[in-house]
């Protein structure tokens, strides 16, 4: 970290939405007049102040931020290396980071006199965090689920009905989540004008990587804050889970221009070697799709591929165009986690700090015990745990049984 | 000249109108889909858009959806679109346009892309998922080609922006008669009439309407808006629907007569 | 509200553990020494800065507190009548209140040098929250359950096993809480000296009902402090729900001295004219069991009845003896909720306002909503959103479909 | 006299110890368990510990609990147990100490049972949930009766605590042998002869040692430390285990007999 580093907050995406080569927008024709309505709306809103005033008191008052900053004492004397921080999404309200980026599209959305909200969920919990707020606006909600996806995450289904959400099952392609994204997109194709297409994560077309990236940075604003307040330092290495890219973007993003390592965890599935992972950057290459370029699972012919991972939240064969870029950049590190590498984290978890991690978060967490093994306990790790894993329990019980593993 | 203009400039002298076929290459295999394309163009298509199977085509509906995954099953590619379209420039003169998802061209490599669709007689290119903005790349491969880059306008493109659109589009414009995707139905004649008339007053280019045109009295009501037509789904279903893939050509065919009597003002349907 | 009161806050319980005639320590010979150890050792530990001090960053970082007061407006909108605030315990980490509790029994354990850990659970929430602490803690735990909770209550059961925790099926009596209370303190006698018993609410002997009414009064503490700051005034009226009534006292004590009305809801199961509710003020009399004088379900003859609530959580046939005396001082008025009005405010407030409320707090939420429509808009009811619905998703969607009500 | 100073008087002279049993009153049915009662006291027994049933007796272990549930099932309560008690001092002269959990009685009414308690002739009350410090009005309603208060005293309690318990207290003291609740076995014959005899050094009133108490050879280790031994989930487990309810009493009988003989130094078992 010697040499002078070009700036990197504020620098990206350009005025045409691009980061570096990635991003922009490619879609059809229909949704650019949307998207550059959108994008209009976006850049007022922020400039707000009451309306971000209104985003910071739902954040507060609702979402239940800030989130703690937590030391994961008994896990890292186990390790007996790096001390492990973890940043705790898990606590917000509907159990991870997504009700971030929800509050702040929600409130867009009314801003912008939409009176219908649509997404797509793979999880279920960008799903369970649109039909939250939702219910909390008074808007109808369409959410779009491939019915893979509707049986791995059948109590997230439940939640979502509850809050009085449409749940629409996506039978095309490989029934996940990236056909929850193409269903959604169709269907906003056809009802753009009076819908609101909220995305999950730091991927799509511009301006949604941006925006996104943009609502989450509350994780790394209160990271930042509470590590120099708790802590008196920096961390040396933060660490997050990339499925598109948003935990891991609104961690990051504030602490770009310090000095600290950072590494982006994708799910590898059975192992890098196979095909069954969901690692974009670490086992892909760039393309465009859902409107974004960036890194992607294809054939060398430029189909797309499914995604694998235990993770549902993970299970996406692109990533947010800004990794891409930052992995160009060589600033974040992107690394593979096995399903196994992250259930026995899952388990690390639950045993030593109480906590239940999302299979998701879990990746990260695997990451950050093997490297906190190989440094000091004078360094820093810290971990964003993205979300609980209450959903997961059956999922993960299921696992542990088939693969004959202790519970 | 180009193939495309040839035939509007022909088709003006007529008095006609242009039918435009869309129909996915490699559906349901190979083989079928040469005849099926062949009997297509020698039945009264004008112009052919030739659709490149993707896994992911988010502008599609269930119909062309359906029809991508079959050819992709069937083993279909970018490269082996080329071949098809080949082998058809061997038995018909037809104005080709190459119908694709971005990602396949990127892929594949945009210079390769330019020049091959030269060496095999393709006239025209349309990138659903890349509007102008991204298309710089593009735009320099083909530059020295006689190939036109096929824009879409779309209910909702404003005045200002159908400007920019139509500079560096050749060839016709296609404009979307509703938001939604292809292949599905329910069409409003009179607000596609007055957004027609719209455009047309703004284009130099013929203006052909797309989407959800799929009987001979959606034509006969249509084609005197425009300078022509898209027909997509409606074939695609013919494909789908058939189990006899010896009968396809021929369905397929009957089926461009019907729409060409619509179009001709043959057939007023209710 | 015009003569003279008495101050409550700091009268309660004597020196000999009694609230009035209430609580005190009726039990067997042998746990009279430890439950006097104990209450020296929470006496020296409350009055000890340093363990106060970790109490409350265990409560910030640990648990993610303060939790949110949220206004609850869309909900008060429909209503039309006075205004609705919730205290978000549904935010706290593990998802209810019950985390305070065990936060802080688990550092007094730490500090008296047990290594193990027990605790009684009915809906699981409370044995969860201390499969938690003692994972945290690195404790051996053991938790007593009903076979019909453990049956009713199956992700809860999980979330404990995978935190390292040995749930112990009951069989005894009517397999539910009050029979896993008798359970673990009967394993209590036996393992006095090296185990500690995690009571999950303020109920049990001296000091139980004092010590936990201590550990939870951060509820009302936070939510008193936050109505002054967000509201510029103190509520008119505080509900919440009585199941042991942690909650309820956690919210009510630190307002027991201000002219704020109080309504504790108990849960009134099929209607209070029944043999099927859980009212133990309001359907009970006084009587002694697990430790302490209070309001019980019993027959003529002394013997403890069934109770029966919707809400594994409400389902026990006593109440903390602080509550048995506010009911008769006329502080607080006790209120009965059946299961079906539960239910239809769970509904509500899951459609409006996109939280899912733990059933138990529904009850509070339920007797919130009726009363505010009698009342008008300058008015404010504060309520005690006690935990989360995500253990309920089953149950209410059996529940609906048996009752064919709407979901 | 109260019945069991005598009792305790006369054993003392005869230099034996009290064989006390506890048995559940109505278990299994009120009839049935009139004559195991009967049956137990003319077998031998000294003092009779009668046991109120109660839904949730949290200081019993499975076997005396589920007694309990067994005689509630019969119909069994504090009233009937009075009955039951006046019925069998027709018969026996037995002393009979009233084993109950403090809710049942304070249901019934302290000075209820107070008087109730004398007009049967009950001699003795225990309550096992009842600590001195809760037991002022009890103590009270019994303070103008020849009843005697019998108080538990466990490994856990302190000397300076000892003391206190006995103040006040009568007949004699019960010492729990080990923590935990009625009916586990595995006794430490060491460890509660240590204890014991602390205790006994500081009580004026005879020591009776129970819980866990079930075979003659127990019996004959314990018998010579204290002044009387407490046997309860033995005698619940007979009545448990036997379906013929016409033969408990002579099996509980045989039971009586079997103890007293190790208590007498007749058996000594491994
Ligand atoms: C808990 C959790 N973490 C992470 C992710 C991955 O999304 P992203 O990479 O956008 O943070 C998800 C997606 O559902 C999630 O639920
Ligand atoms: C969410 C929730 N609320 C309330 C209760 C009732 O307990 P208490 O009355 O002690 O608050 C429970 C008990 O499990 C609970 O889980």
């Amino acid at each position: 970290m010697n040499k002078e580093k070009e700036k990197l907050i504020g620098a990206y995406p350009d005025a045409t939405g691009h980061f570096g080569s990635y991003g922009g927008r490619y879609v059809g024709e229909t949704l650019i007049a949307s998207l550059a309505e959108l994008e209009e709306a976006w850049k007022s809103a922020k400039n707000d102040p009451e309306f971000m005033t209104e985003f910071r008191s739902m954040l507060r008052d609702y979402a239940g931020r800030p989130t703690p900053l937590d030391y994961a004492g008994r896990l890292s004397d186990d390790i007996g290396g790096a001390r492990i921080y973890l940043k705790r999404e898990d606590c917000a309200h509907t159990g991870a980071h997504k009700i971030n980026n929800v509050i702040g599209q929600g409130l867009l959305a009314k801003r912008m006199g939409k009176k219908k909200v649509i997404a797509e969920t793979g999880a279920g919990q960008h799903g369970v965090a649109t039909a939250t707020i939702a219910a909390r606006f008074g808007m109808e909600c369409k959410i779009f689920m491939g019915v893979e996806d509707i049986r791995r995450q059948a109590p997230n289904v439940l939640r979502m009905q509850l809050l009085g959400a449409e749940v629409i099952p996506v039978t095309a392609g490989t029934s996940t989540l990236k056909d929850a994204m193409s269903a959604a997109l169709r269907y906003w194709v056809a009802e753009v004008e009076e819908t609101f297409y909220i995305i999950g994560t730091v991927s799509g077309p511009h301006p949604y990587p941006e925006m996104v990236r943009d609502l989450q940075r509350v994780i790394g604003d209160e990271a930042r804050a509470q590590m120099l307040k708790q802590v008196c330092q920096l961390p040396d290495l933060l660490v997050a889970c990339v499925g598109g890219g948003s935990n891991a973007m609104g961690l990051f993003y504030p602490f770009l221009d310090d000095p600290c390592e950072m590494v982006g965890v994708e799910a590898a599935g059975l192992g890098l070697h196979t095909q069954q992972h969901a690692a974009s950057i670490s086992g892909g290459s760039p393309g465009a799709l859902h409107g974004a370029m960036t890194y992607l699972l294809q054939s060398e012919e430029g189909q797309i591929h499914e995604a694998w991972s235990i993770s549902a939240g993970l299970d996406y064969p692109g990533v947010g165009p800004e990794h891409a870029l930052l992995h160009d950049l060589h600033r974040v590190t992107y690394q593979g986690i096995t399903d196994l590498e992250a259930v026995e984290a899952f388990q690390k978890l639950c045993r030593f700090e109480g906590i239940i991690p999302a299979l998701e978060s879990s990746h990260a967490l695997a990451y950050a015990i093997k490297e906190a093994k190989k440094r000091s306990a004078d360094e820093i790790i810290l971990v964003c745990l993205s979300g609980r894993g209450d959903k997961d329990l059956t999922h993960i019980t299921e696992y542990l049984q088939t693969n004959k593993l202790k519970s | 000249m180009n193939r495309i203009d040839k035939t509007f400039q022909k088709l003006k002298q007529e008095n006609r109108k242009a039918l435009i076929a869309f129909i996915t290459a490699g559906d349901p295999d190979f083989e079928t889909s040469f005849q099926i394309l062949k009997a297509a163009c020698q039945a009264g298509v004008d112009i052919l858009e030739l659709g490149v199977p993707f896994s992911d085509p988010t502008s599609d509906g269930p119909v062309i959806e359906a029809g991508s995954a079959r050819a992709l099953k069937s083993g279909m590619s970018l490269s082996k679109t080329f071949k098809l379209a080949a082998r058809l420039r061997q038995v018909v003169d037809t104005p080709i346009v190459l119908f694709s998802y971005y990602n396949l061209l990127f892929k594949h490599g945009l210079n390769k892309v330019a020049s091959q669709m030269s060496e095999v007689g393709i006239d025209g290119l349309l990138v659903v998922d890349l509007p102008p903005e991204e298309a710089g790349d593009l735009r320099k491969e083909l530059s020295g080609s006689e190939i036109h880059i096929i824009r879409l306008a779309a209910p909702t493109t404003t005045h200002a922006r159908l400007q920019m659109l139509v500079d560096g589009a050749g060839g016709f414009l296609y404009l979307i008669t509703r938001t939604g995707v292809t292949g599905t139905g329910g069409l409003d004649y009179s607000a596609i009439e007055k957004h027609t008339a719209e455009v047309k007053a703004l284009c130099p280019l013929p203006v052909c309407l797309g989407f959800g045109i799929s009987t001979a009295a959606d034509a006969a009501h249509l084609a005197p808006m425009a300078d022509g037509l898209i027909v997509g789904s409606a074939f695609v279903r013919i494909i789908a629907g058939t189990d006899d893939k010896s009968q396809m050509p021929m369905l397929i065919a009957e089926k461009v007569k019907e729409l060409r009597k619509g179009m001709d003002g043959e057939v007023i349907g209710p």
